[in-house]
């Protein structure tokens, strides 16, 4: 099951509130701008993340000055907002369906969020997103799996007049006024740089990716390896192997790379499935000592973490992401300026900050 | 006596062709019904854009698909290795057409050509060594799932934005507002009805599926046209893929999990697993049924969650209302 | 009852007429019974009576209703109305299951045997008595098979799987399993259709012994013959419809067969003899299989009909199948007007224009679910009915229809799925399709197996046309009297090896027999006879066989 | 002519069982070659924590859904609805034992339960109503990939970790250094040789395959020994779903695709697609084929696009190899 890059991660941020949700997302582009000061001062592991990827992803709270041309205020008391995700089935979705629908509630609007069942589903998407037209929704909120195939339809909804609102990964076209988007590239090499940290920048590592030809099991691989490559060049990186972000799956590939190479240093799982995998994995396999660093957000993961068997994770704020693709939406409708980016950022946690409240607004179980 | 039997065969032959008609107009009437129910479901269903452009494009490449399946399952075969064929042959078209920027036509050939390797490897595995079908097919289906990302740049995908004519072979219209994807499924059906009832190769397709062992002693090459069948069908997915990758360009994941949809539509449309008995129009209809149930429960707002359940349940009452009318029309006729 | 088991009949002599009848009270009893199905009115206000301890024989033409008139009885269809009545007690059978437990059992003409589970398996397959309902214990269930089978003096190994025996062997696991029920009524469709005259004896034996005062068997068969030996009374049905019922000790068969067909049948189309002079067409020499068969050589000459004789097992089909390339041959050579031919499959064979006819339609002969067209036509679709891989419908159905009359198939029409033929009409199809194409060479392997006498003498007169027309035909049968009459040589075969090739004019029940008995692999007699002991090439075993 | 006979026949008796012993030492030659071959190819996959903790546990969903499946398609059937049924069963027993905090006995035997219900209707479906079996358990697949995730808090897992025992069905270790999951997976494979062996359950069930027609002619109730056949099916499904949550927790989207390969491992094994013959034992190596296979390709460190590509040339060969010596052992009887 390739589904969802950011995949699997939760929902029940039930516990905090929508109240509680809201201010998460501003707490989002706060804690971008003030952390990416830290982390050009001295590269501490905490809220770090969130900098590399406002270095990244260019500005965030930057120019908001994007207004569909000739834009005419809705009249609509509720507006309907169409939204097609990548994925559906695993947590990382529901929790942005999650947000989304909290957002909703508040602005008074109405929405509908499909997705493919699994992450290669490419043509199924474009399917979803050519029937979500012709539900003839007020905006579309789109996180493609495909930019480039997508474009045609794209175009179909600027036609229409209908302001698209990309999310979760850039869709590269000027047909979105704004993308809500997390770099999984940059959210990727931070992992990596924490993993070089943890392993002392030498040994072996080994990656269980959850999906080799999804944007973005293949940027969170490249993200990752491409940061060692430069700046660890004495870590020895194993042959990614690929669990379809199923747990079960990246639970025996982890075995058999611990079982290919005892003298395992760390694995890196790139998705919340993987994470879980990997930890069970290494749990199964009885060895101590193997870093394990992991990817979104989960009860398990948490507990992993607490307990020590796993490193830390990166996770990404796919609450905040689902209501920002319904805030900026609506925005648009009232043809208020959006920027170019609203970044949604990604966090990097572990045993020392997991209780921190900036973190823990972003976790999610 | 033969005289006394006359009428009778009079009267029997119509029966039979109204039981065959019944049966056709049942799978089409499921159909009818929920393509209706959906109608009144929802305002946004039922318009040109939404059939045409929305469901019948999205039907395409599960039908083209279907359609050479068909004479596998009639030979009481099985074909797994279609969804990802369209990876391999999507992939193969990318790779002639941009990587070695072969002319067009070439490239095309080519591809129908790989996808007709997929099934004559397939026929041979069947045929001469006489693998299970199902294993032999697996076995390829791995391959056409790993070949691509072999072939491709990190499992990355080819883009076909520099020959709009490529492109224009799904998004073109050579009638007006209606895709050229849809036309060529239709002239794959058309051809494929005139494969199966008005040719050789149709006859002894139904003959092998209904019994192989007879067939083969009443004098007709078996194991040949086992072969021919297999590869036809590979052709098929040639054409699937070259249109997957005209329309959203070669990804080494496409068509992944299209063949148990395939395969399904084949089986709602009346051909049966076990060989001997199936039809062309019934395959079209089977693959329309999932194109307007994926389309319909979507645009009517559905859970997702729920689709599935729905489209399961659905599936089976659309199934068993055309069996019900098969019974009936054939206790009566 | 107890009357009854004085006068019990005493099986000992065949020969002798029936038995006196046990008692005059019906054991089973129907009348006004009607059965249609589409476009097919199979029965029409029939009706029939079966007394105690009395053997039954039930005769009529292919599709005159026969077997749907058992399967009404047996549960396996339900009738359209009718009264039924069993041991004066009315009778309603809502399935097999309860044919059985109401004490009828059924042997169909179509096996019903299940070809991956062994004989013991198939005979006790709802008699298997588990312990705890639940375990099952296969060496008793086997023990129980070989003390049946012993029994019955029937040659199976309890353990084979069906699916390799022949024919033969699948009609005795049938014979075994419905005997295996001891019903009170046991119903006999065409058991001998396959079997030839000596199993026949051994099954007459076996039901002469199982009819007692309170049992009685309903037996069908169009071999005229067995109904002398084994029947009491014959009830003749036509076209669904009962005709009338005969004592068989005071009615002649001829009386029989005219009630029957209603017309008069000429008997004697003894074809005129080929001499030597005609080429040679088809020469096997020391055709050998891993299977059986050992040093098989014989000549088949231009508009000959060469028949094959033996007793079961003795090698005929697999000689057929050998030389179609259906099985592998191990050895020998098979020459075609001199040439040297090696069929790897069947549709070489036919490009040689070489055609084989199986003795098992179902299996190897029909497409059960395609329509009579498409079974008749199947062999000529290519270079008859054909242009340019298209296929041409019209004259295809011509030639259908032509044969449907010819053969007077009772089909209601020519776009009838096969299944729903009579069994003998699903033979005169498979037979159609092969007069309907062309070959040089026709092997015929039990071709008029459950065919009426009627349409027997239809299909003979087929095969002379065809040999006087200069085709060559090898007619295996197990049914003597047809090989005599049909052949102008009979060659005899025994455990896989020609033990003996007789002319027209000395073939004869004796001589055949006589020649199908000898087993030169026990007996070094028959070995020395056959000319075996010292190592002479195979042309011996015809020396010796043509001086007797 | 009956002592003339006795031979011949005992001749095919004899060489029947041999061929089947034949049959099983080939299926395992394969897998014994595989292993070999990897042993010498790679020095850390032949020792015992790789076997067992490794591949043998990695073999046993799929594993168990095989052996259940074993049956089904013994019968001539086949039963799609087990991957996700994994989901669904998984699911239901985290319902049970944490949502509704069940004892645990309870718990398990209600997931039992709903196993069987699964299979239940879609026996019901085949047997009742008629349906064909690859469209009935495909619906059925589609309801337990919605249903999971309708009962799940927005897709979320349901973890076991306040329930230790429950966890210790997989993980714990009755026999030191035996995980409890391949333990339970070998009691699995026990009860079914058991029960299509020594069984009137599994008599019928060869009988049915082999010849449905004649069996109900026979007087076997066949309808009703179909749906004991899937209701069966569907209770070693519950036991998957128990093991995989165990594992791992309780997924939405566990066991998605596991379908295909526990066919595939039925297959493999043996056992034909076209009903009547099949045995456990080739099952059980089956499965353990696929799993050696996946474990020493990673292993060995293979990129995972050609592991797909290697994985279906070595199936081909291992059953080819298998059929092979089969025909051999035919042609000699
Ligand atoms: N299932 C069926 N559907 C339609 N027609 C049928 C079916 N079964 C039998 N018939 C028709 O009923 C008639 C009687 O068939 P039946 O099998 O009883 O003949 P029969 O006397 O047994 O002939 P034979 O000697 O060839 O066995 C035939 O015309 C046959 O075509
Ligand atoms: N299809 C088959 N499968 C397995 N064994 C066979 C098959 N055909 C023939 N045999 C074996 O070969 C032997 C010869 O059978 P065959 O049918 O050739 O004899 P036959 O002379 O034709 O007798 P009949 O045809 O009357 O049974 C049989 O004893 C049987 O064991
Ligand atoms: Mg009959
Ligand atoms: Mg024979």
């Amino acid at each position: 099951s390739k589904a969802s890059d950011n995949a699997t991660d939760t929902s029940s941020a039930a516990a905090e509130t929508s109240a509680t949700a809201a201010e998460t997302s501003a707490e989002t582009t706060a804690g971008a701008s003030d952390s990416a000061a830290a982390s050009d001062s001295a590269g501490a592991s905490d809220s770090a993340g969130a900098s590399d990827s406002a270095g990244a992803s260019g500005s965030a709270a930057a120019s908001g000055s994007n207004v569909e041309p000739g834009c005419v205020p809705t009249t609509k008391e509720k507006p309907y907002i169409a939204i097609v995700s990548k994925g559906f089935q695993h947590q990382f979705w529901q929790a942005v369906k999650k947000g989304a629908e909290q957002e909703a509630a508040k602005e008074g609007a109405t929405i509908s969020f499909d997705g493919p069942a699994s992450e290669s589903d490419v043509q199924p998407q474009l399917d979803m997103l050519k029937t979500a037209l012709t539900k003839k929704p007020d905006a579309i909120g789109f996180a493609a799996l495909d930019s480039k195939a997508s474009e045609p339809i794209l175009k179909q909804a600027q036609e229409q007049k209908i302001p698209v609102i990309a999310f979760d990964s850039g869709v590269d076209s000027d047909i979105p006024l704004t993308t809500a988007a997390t770099d999984n590239k940059a959210a990727a090499a931070e992992a990596a740089k924490h993993m070089a940290e943890l392993i002392g920048n030498k040994g072996t590592v080994g990656l269980v990716i959850h999906d080799q030809t999804s944007l973005s099991g293949i940027d969170r691989r490249d993200g990752f390896v491409e940061w060692m490559k430069e700046n660890a060049p004495d870590v020895k990186l194993l042959e990614p192997q690929y669990g379809g972000g199923d747990a079960t799956k990246s639970a025996d590939l982890t075995k058999a790379i611990i079982a290919a190479n005892p003298d395992i240093a760390g694995i890196y799982a790139s998705n919340e499935g993987s994470a879980i995998g990997v930890v069970k994995g290494v749990e199964e396999s009885g060895k101590k000592g193997i870093n394990i660093v992991g990817f979104d957000s989960s009860e398990a993961q948490m507990t992993a973490i607490r307990s020590g068997v796993q490193a830390g994770a990166i996770t990404q704020n796919p609450v905040g992401i689902g209501e920002q693709v319904v805030a900026a939406s609506m925005k648009a409708l009232k043809c208020e300026g959006l920027p170019d980016t609203i970044d949604t950022g990604f966090y990097w946690y572990d045993k020392t900050n997991i209780d921190d409240p900036k973190i823990a607004a972003v976790l999610y179980k | 006596m033969s005289t006394a039997e006359v009428p009778v065969a009079a009267r029997r032959g119509m029966s039979d062709n109204v039981r065959m008609r019944l049966q056709q107009l049942a799978a089409f009437a499921g159909l009818i019904v929920i393509t209706a129910f959906f109608a009144v479901a929802s305002d946004h269903f039922f318009n040109y854009d939404n059939l045409v452009n929305n469901i019948l494009v999205s039907t395409v490449q599960i039908g083209i698909l279907a359609l050479g399946t068909t004479f596998v399952i009639i030979t009481g075969g099985i074909d797994l290795s279609i969804g990802f064929g369209i990876a391999l042959t999507g992939m193969m078209a990318g790779t002639f057409l941009i990587t070695w920027d072969l002319p067009l036509g070439l490239g095309l050939l080519l591809t129908l050509v790989v996808g007709g390797l997929i099934g004559l490897v397939n026929g041979f595995n069947i045929s001469i060594l006489g693998m299970p079908p199902f294993i032999a097919t697996l076995a390829m289906m791995l391959v056409c799932q790993g070949l691509p990302i072999v072939i491709s740049d990190n499992g990355a995908s080819i883009y076909f934005d520099d020959l709009p004519a490529f492109q224009d072979l799904s998004g073109g219209t050579l009638i007006p507002n209606f895709p050229n994807a849809v036309l060529i499924f239709l002239v794959c059906a058309v051809i494929a009805w005139f494969l199966l009832n008005r040719t050789l190769f149709g006859r002894y397709t139904f003959a092998i599926g209904s019994n192989e062992e007879a067939t083969a002693l009443s004098g007709i090459n078996v194991k040949k046209w086992k072969i021919i069948v297999y590869t036809v069908a590979g052709v098929f997915i040639g054409i699937a893929g070259i249109i997957s990758a005209a329309r959203i360009g070669a990804s080494p994941s496409a068509g992944k999990g299209m063949e148990l949809q395939a395969i399904a539509a084949v089986v709602i449309g009346g051909t049966s697993l076990a060989g001997g008995k199936g039809t062309i129009v019934g395959t079209v209809i089977g693959a329309l049924i999932i194109g307007v149930l994926n389309n319909g429960l979507q645009v009517m707002g559905v859970p997702q969650e729920w689709q599935y359940v729905i489209l399961g349940v659905v599936i089976l009452i659309a199934v068993y209302i055309d069996m019900v009318r098969k019974k009936s029309a054939t206790a009566a006729g | 009852m107890e009357l009854n088991k004085n006068t019990d009949p005493d099986p000992a002599d065949p020969k002798v007429a029936a038995p006196p009848v046990a008692d005059d009270r019906y054991l089973l009893e129907l009348s006004g019974v009607n059965k249609s199905f589409p476009g097919v009115r199979a029965l029409d206000d029939m009706q029939l009576n079966l007394r105690y301890g009395e053997v039954l024989a039930l005769v009529g033409e292919n599709g005159a209703g026969k077997s749907t008139l058992m399967k009404l009885l047996s549960g396996v269809y339900t009738p359209d109305s009718g009264e039924f009545y069993l041991r004066g007690r009315p009778l309603r059978v809502s399935g097999p299951r309860d044919a059985q437990q109401q004490g009828i059992a059924i042997i169909h003409q179509e096996f019903n045997l299940m070809p991956d589970l062994t004989v013991a398996e198939n005979i006790f397959i709802g008699q298997e008595k588990p312990s705890g309902g639940f375990l099952l214990n296969n060496r008793t269930l086997n023990r129980r098979a070989r003390d049946l089978l012993e029994r019955l003096h029937l040659p199976l190994d309890p353990r084979t799987p069906v699916g390799a025996l022949t024919v033969a062997r699948q009609q005795m696991v049938e014979i075994a399993k419905a005997l295996s029920y001891d019903a009170q009524v046991l119903i006999m469709d065409e058991p001998t259709a396959a079997l030839n005259d000596a199993e026949v004896a051994t099954l007459h034996e076996l039901i002469r012994h199982y009819v007692s005062p309170d049992t009685g068997v309903i037996y069908i068969s169009h071999k005229m013959d067995e109904l002398k030996a084994i029947s009491q009374r014959i009830t003749v049905i036509r076209d669904g419809q009962y005709i009338d019922t005969l004592d068989t000790a005071t009615t002649s068969m001829g009386e029989v067969i005219s009630r029957m067909v209603g017309r008069q049948l000429n008997v004697n189309a003894k074809p005129e003899n080929v001499h030597g002079g005609r080429e040679v067409i088809l020469s096997v020499q020391g055709l050998s299989t891993h299977g059986l068969l050992k040093d098989v050589s014989f000549e088949l000459r231009e508009g000959e009909i060469l028949g094959f004789a033996g007793l079961m097992g003795a090698g005929r089909t697999e000689v057929a199948r050998a030389i179609v390339g259906a099985d592998k041959r191990s050895a020998g050579t098979v020459k075609l007007r001199g040439r040297t031919i090696d069929p790897a499959n069947p549709a070489q064979a036919a490009k040689y224009r070489i055609g084989y006819l199986s003795e098992d339609r179902k299996r190897y002969g029909l497409l059960l679910d395609q329509s009579v067209t498409t079974n008749i036509a199947l062999s000529s679709l290519a270079e008859r009915f054909s242009t340019a891989g298209f296929v041409r419908d019209r004259p295809a159905k011509a030639a259908a229809r032509e044969y449907v009359a010819q053969l007077k198939v009772k089909t209601p029409s020519i776009s009838q799925i096969t299944k729903n033929l009579s069994g003998g009409n699903q033979q005169k199809v498979v037979i159609a399709k092969w007069l309907l194409k062309d070959c040089d060479v026709l092997i015929f392997d039990e071709p008029t197996r459950g065919i009426d006498v009627g349409a027997k003498e239809e299909i003979y007169g087929l095969l002379n046309e065809l040999a006087e027309g200069g085709k060559s035909i090898i007619m295996i049968s197990s049914e003597l009297p047809e090989v005599l009459r049909m052949s102008h040589r009979v060659i005899v075969m025994s455990e896989g090896r020609i033990t003996g090739e007789l002319a027209a004019g000395d073939a004869n029940q004796e001589s055949v027999m006589h020649y199908a008995t000898l087993r030169p692999d026990e007996n070094a007699a028959d070995a020395v006879e056959l000319g075996l002991v010292d190592p002479a090439d195979s042309d011996n075993t015809h020396q010796h066989g043509k001086e007797a």
